[in-house]
């Protein structure tokens, strides 16, 4: 009676198919871009809201004298690229969750995908094509300082 | 994990045990619509016992089943908190009703009871358990090895034994899961028990699997939907450190270690 | 029918996630409109101006003031995030940590508000 | 009704019956019934250990154990199948260990072993370290490895379902001797919605566990109602030593929730209000780790000659004061806890209140060592298993030592497993009777009629009364007197369970509805507790009356087999087998 055969593996293991490492990097990507992100955005709304006359200042002629230093412009640029991605990448996550539907959450999806796109593009080009002293306007809202010494004006 | 009694005379309590009335409110749910009601109606109602101090809420739920209302359904069986049979929301916590102490609950105010959330409700507390084990199975809870089968037993340090020995005392109540809002959204969660679950085999020394079900936990719907909320670690009544495991297992996937 | 069920009653952890979640959102879609506002300053400066001009009303004075709460709140939440998941020491003493972050929003804002609120109201 | 058809059908999905189905599956198409969700299942209550001559930390061999066990069985136990359980222990526990059990272990990793009570070096020399264990949860742990087997084999279970009646070709007890009855299959009820189903099958193999809730103060867990006992009797078969019930000394007062022995194991020592050691004058060698039933009785005696702690005087202290609490919390974390939760009581510095708790049933369905079920003294029920608590192969015999159950389980659990299937490769289908479900259905229909109706017993009330009555008259010390008193009343309870009525109308999940059904198997256990408690005029083992407070070898050295006739309880005796070790006084 005890002859049976001992304990086979009648059910192997599943054999599943992974999407790849996406949520893996998704979510280390999240805390990578987080810690650089604390820095530029602190940076930026120091800088912005808190020297100088804080958000009184903001005029046309403040952006341009940032921009006209490389740093800035850069500075700039890397915060939009981050921040696009990691919001996005955030949201997608937070539509993972809730839409149920295939079709809603992949219309989400793509609306998120393409607004993504759209604004780190028109930002990109904003910040590199950005033209600080643009003929025809009023000299009194440009950064006459810095447009002078630019031989704009 | 579920509060310890504050120190009382202990004497006295097994002795002459006092009495007090408390009212529960319990979220019912018909499927069958008896009694004029619709088919699937949920509604609150209330019952008042008289319960003694050492009474848990299971033994007030019994004292309405078998004194009041023979129709409300809730599932129990050991009575002492060991076969994960009777989680449900107690005062809008995951909890076992055996091992919740009624004179913890401050029984002056009416004590609210209802069904775990996130999985189907079948009858008042009793909810349809399937796809919570459905994804226990998913991560393949069972020793996976390659090679003959010793003569004896497979040698484990006791140190190695310690690795996982924290997970290994999850009795599948689904308290954890059921209080995931990660779970709760849209259910695609394997929710933090099928990774308790994982970590108990991914951490076992004596264990050859560990990559096939970190794979399945590398998954959408694995590991990295926890968003760290920790209602599963505080609603585990085996005192299971579950969002440790939860990171234990994000931290073996970053790092490719085990 | 169905009458409503108890909000569950999570601890720090979860309202934290849920802060964290509703900051992200809130965040991002600012981010969204903060880069199209500013993208006028590539149309004309006249038209930047108008627009930012705006920011200096008392309304999105305060209305940027939550928006610098929201990002402080989810930026040191988000640090606290990631410390959790990496020791052991912070998951343990996770919800400490919580107040901690208050604790850093509170002196965060304390700093910044009277002066914003000062540049805001005290007109320029 | 749904009709299924199997080669094996097991009810029960506890320790023993997944054991068997692990075996049953692999050769033949198997399904298992099981009221709870498998992890459900008593099997994870259990914490000790479960013993093994595994040698691993100290000297020790089958031969010792098994000596242990009949000693501790009070010369009760078939000696055959004592033999049987203690040779195979050894592969039963590297079985558990190979499909993933994770014991304790010792520096050189191999499975750690511990003291329990009534395991001795030597025939009785010293206490040795016999039981493996994983905390003081190691049920716990051998429930979730069987499940996880399950899983990995692809285990059929039908969850949820209630086994309320066994169908046999023939009735066991007009059959003559010799003459051949086999099983057809069972009989279910489907608690999410109420529909009957039956279940055609070659070998059914019953695992379902203890009785407990016969007693009021109990280790058990609440559906621990002898469903398999009682659907045996009411086929027809006899049930064995069914007088014969464990009552382990340390649960908690008032409350019944179990202390494992272990935390006497590990150093933990019972004091009466005197602060006096007790046990040093009832087992001077073994002391507090001698055998339950021994335990059980001193610490009642103690409490009925005035030394009870406490207010009332009603139980003693289990004093584990003196051990490190690191100790306590690496060897017995969930006792302890029981005990601050429960009683608010802290461990460390504290000595818990403990009283006797009904614990297990040694009794059960009688079967030979191939987990066949025995229709009279010798024939079998073709096709018919039994394993586990429901089972008597007369291994525990008068009392069961500790750490002799989870083994249990797994051998006999085993060798269910593997004799059934066997015999369904080689066995035709059996034909079920048209009429299969009609004692199911009708039984059913009656209480959904008492909604509403004429009754008025209500079932808990009946319940209540039955448990009281077994707890005050047939619990450590019986007499003539308090059995009669017991056997009057529940005499009384079945003529009032006639008339009682049931809430619950809806058929889905109808919890009050089963509660009643399950209310008839205790009565009918009941009686036949009482039934052979009576008839047995002497004291060995769990069992003690006080009328006759010695063991009677020349007259009561066998079996008892209880009959359920028309005209009530019919006892018979069944011999005892003996092979190595002659009776002799148990002493410790
Ligand atoms: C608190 C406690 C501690 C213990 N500690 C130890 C220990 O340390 N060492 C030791 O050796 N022993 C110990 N025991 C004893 C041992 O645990 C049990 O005897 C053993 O686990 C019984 O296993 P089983 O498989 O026979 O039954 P169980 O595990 O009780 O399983 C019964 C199964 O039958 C099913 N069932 C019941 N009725 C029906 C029905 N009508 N229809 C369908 N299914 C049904 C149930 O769903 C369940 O799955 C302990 C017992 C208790 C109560
Ligand atoms: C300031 C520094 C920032 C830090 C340190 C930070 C950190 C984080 C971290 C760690 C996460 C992951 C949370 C988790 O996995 O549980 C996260 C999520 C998220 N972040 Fe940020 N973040 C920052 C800025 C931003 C910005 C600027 C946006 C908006 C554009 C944003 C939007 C989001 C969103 C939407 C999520 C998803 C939230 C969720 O899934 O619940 N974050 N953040
Ligand atoms: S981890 Fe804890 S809460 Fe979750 S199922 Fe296991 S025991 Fe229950
Ligand atoms: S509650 Fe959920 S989000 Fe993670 S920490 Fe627990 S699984
Ligand atoms: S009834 Fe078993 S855990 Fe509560």
């Amino acid at each position: 009676m005890m002859t049976a055969p001992e304990l086979t593996e009648p059910k192997k293991p599943m054999n599943r198919r992974t999407v790849g490492n996406a949520e893996k990097w998704g979510w280390i990507f999240q805390r990578a871009s987080g810690v650089i992100l604390i820095v530029l955005i602190f940076t930026h709304l120091f800088i912005n809201l808190m020297t100088g006359d804080g958000v009184n200042q903001i005029d046309f002629a403040f952006v341009a004298g940032k921009w006209a230093a490389p740093l800035w412009k850069w500075w700039d640029f890397t915060m939009l690229v981050l921040a696009m991605v990691h919001g996005t990448n955030g949201m997608r996550m937070i539509v993972n969750d809730y839409a149920r539907r295939p079709f809603v959450r992949q219309t989400l999806q793509w609306a998120l995908n393409i607004s993504m796109v759209v604004i780190i593009v028109l930002g990109t080009l904003v910040i590199f094509t950005f033209d600080p002293c643009p003929t025809g306007t009023d000299t009194e809202l440009l950064n006459v300082e810095l447009c002078r010494e630019l031989g704009r004006l | 994990m579920t509060a310890t009694a504050e120190k009382t005379d202990s004497t006295s309590e097994v002795g002459a045990v006092p009495t007090f009335t408390v009212t529960l409110r319990i979220l019912r749910h018909d499927p069958e619509g008896l009694d004029g009601r619709e088919a699937g109606a949920e509604y609150w109602e209330e019952f008042t016992v008289e319960a003694f101090a050492t009474d848990r809420v299971l033994d007030a739920l019994h004292t309405i089943k078998w004194e009041q209302d023979g129709s409300l359904a809730f599932r129990r069986s050991c009575a002492h908190g060991v076969c994960g049979s009777d989680a449900m929301r107690i005062n809008a916590k995951n909890r076992l009703a055996c091992k919740t102490l009624l004179k913890d609950l401050n029984p002056s105010r009416p004590i609210t009871v209802e069904p775990i959330k996130g999985l189907p409700v079948e009858k008042d507390l009793i909810v349809d358990m399937e796809p919570f084990f459905a994804s226990y199975r998913e991560i393949m809870p069972f020793l996976m090895t390659t090679g003959p089968t010793p003569e004896r037993e497979r040698l484990q340090s006791p140190e190695e034994r310690a690795r996982f020995d924290d997970t290994t005392k999850c009795i599948m109540c689904a308290a954890c899961t059921t209080a995931c809002p990660v779970f709760w959204t849209d259910g695609q969660y394997f929710g933090p028990q099928a990774i308790v679950g994982a970590h108990r085999f991914i951490f076992d020394s004596r264990d050859e699997g560990e990559w096939d079900r970190l794979e399945v936990l590398n998954d959408k719907a694995g590991v990295w939907k926890c968003r760290t909320a920790f209602n599963c670690t505080e609603a585990c009544p085996r005192g299971i450190e579950v969002t440790k495991a939860i990171s234990e297992v994000k931290k073996a996937l970053t790092s490719g270690e085990v | 029918m169905s009458p409503a069920p108890t909000l569950y009653r999570g601890r720090e952890g979860m309202w934290m996630w849920l802060v964290h979640r509703t900051t992200g959102v809130a965040i991002f879609f600012f981010l969204l409109i903060h880069v199209l506002d500013t993208s006028l300053v590539r149309v004309s400066p006249e038209a930047y101006n108008e627009v930012i001009g705006a920011y200096k009303t008392p309304i999105y004075g305060l209305i940027e003031a939550g928006l610098v709460a929201a990002i402080v709140l989810h930026a040191f939440n988000g640090l606290r995030i990631i410390a959790v998941d990496r020791w052991t020491w912070a998951l343990r003493h996770q919800r400490m940590l919580v107040w901690v972050v208050w604790g850093i929003f509170v002196v965060m804002m304390a700093a910044f508000l009277p002066r914003h609120l000062g540049h805001v109201f005290g007109g320029a | 009704m749904t009709e299924h058809e199997y080669d094996v059908v097991i009810v029960g999905a506890g320790g023993a019956g997944m054991r068997a189905a692990l075996e049953s599956s692999q050769r033949a198409r198997t399904a298992v019934l099981t009221k709870l969700y498998p992890t459900r299942s008593h099997t994870g209550a259990a914490q000790g250990g479960m013993a093994a001559a595994l040698a691993n930390v100290e000297d020790d061999n089958a031969e010792w154990h098994t000596f242990d066990t009949i000693k501790g069985g009070d010369y009760l136990v078939d000696q055959d199948a004592a033999e049987i359980l203690c040779n195979e222990a050894i592969d039963a526990v590297l079985d558990l260990e190979k499909m993933g059990l994770p014991f304790n272990r010792t520096t050189a990793g191999k499975v750690d072993q511990r003291r329990f009570g009534g395991h001795t070096r030597n025939h009785g020399e010293a206490a040795v370290r016999r039981a493996c264990y994983a905390a003081d949860r190691t049920g716990h742990m051998i429930l979730q490895t069987l499940y996880q087997q399950c899983i990995k084999q692809n285990v059929e279970f039908y969850n949820e379902f209630y086994v309320l009646d066994m169908i046999l070709d023939g009735d066991p007890q007009t059959a003559a001797d010799g003459e051949e009855i086999s099983v057809a299959g069972v009989v279910a009820y489907e608690l999410s919605t109420g529909q009957i189903h039956t279940f055609r099958a070659k070998s059914v193999v019953f695992a379902t566990g203890g009785a407990g809730k016969v007693f009021k103060t109990t280790s058990n867990a609440h559906t621990l109602t002898g469903d398999g006992m009682g659907i045996a009797l009411r086929a027809g078969l006899p049930l064995e030593d069914m007088e014969f019930f464990q009552f382990h000394p340390t649960g908690l007062a008032g409350l019944g929730i179990l202390l494992s022995e272990a935390a006497r194991g590990e150093g933990g020592i019972l004091r009466n209000s005197e602060g006096e050691r007790f046990m040093e004058r009832y087992a001077p060698t073994i002391k507090d780790l001698a055998p339950r039933d021994m335990v059980a009785r001193a610490m009642a005696n103690e409490v009925r000659e005035g030394r009870g702690a406490g207010p009332n005087k009603d139980y003693v202290l289990l004093d584990l004061t003196h051990l490190e609490p690191k100790h306590i919390d690496e060897k017995l974390p969930d006792i302890t806890e029981f005990a601050r939760t429960y009683l608010g009581v802290e461990p460390y510095t504290e000595p818990v209140p403990v009283f006797p708790t009904a614990h297990y049933a040694m009794g059960g369905i009688p079967t030979n060592v191939n987990a066949e079920v025995l229709r009279n003294n010798t024939d079998v029920v073709k096709g018919l298993y039994a394993a586990g608590e429901c089972a008597c192969v007369s291994v525990h015999g008068a009392n069961r030592l500790g750490t002799n159950s989870l083994l249990d389980i797994n051998v006999f659990g085993k060798r269910a497993g593997i004799a059934a299937a066997e015999y369904a490769l080689t066995a035709t289908a059996p034909e079920l009777p048209a009429d299969a479900p009609a004692f199911v259905t009708a039984l059913v229909a009656k209480l959904r009629e008492t909604v509403g109706g004429e009754g008025t017993e209500r079932v808990a009330q009946i319940r209540k009364e039955l448990q009281e009555t077994m707890d005050m008259n047939v619990q450590v010390f019986r007499t003539e007197e308090s059995l009669a008193e017991a056997a009057a009343l529940v005499t009384q309870l079945k003529e009032r369970y006639t008339s009682i009525a049931i809430h619950d109308r809806g058929q889905r999940f109808n919890t009050d509805l089963l509660e009643a059904v399950e209310l008839g198997f205790l009565l009918e256990l009941a009686e036949v507790v009482i039934a052979g408690a009576a008839g047995r005029k002497e004291s060995r083992g769990g069992h003690y009356r006080e009328d006759f407070p010695t063991r009677d070898d020349e007259n009561y050295l066998h079996h008892t087999m209880a009959y359920a006739r028309p005209d009530g309880i019919d006892l018979q005796w069944k011999p005892v087998v003996i092979t190595k070790y002659q009776p002799m006084e148990r002493k410790y």
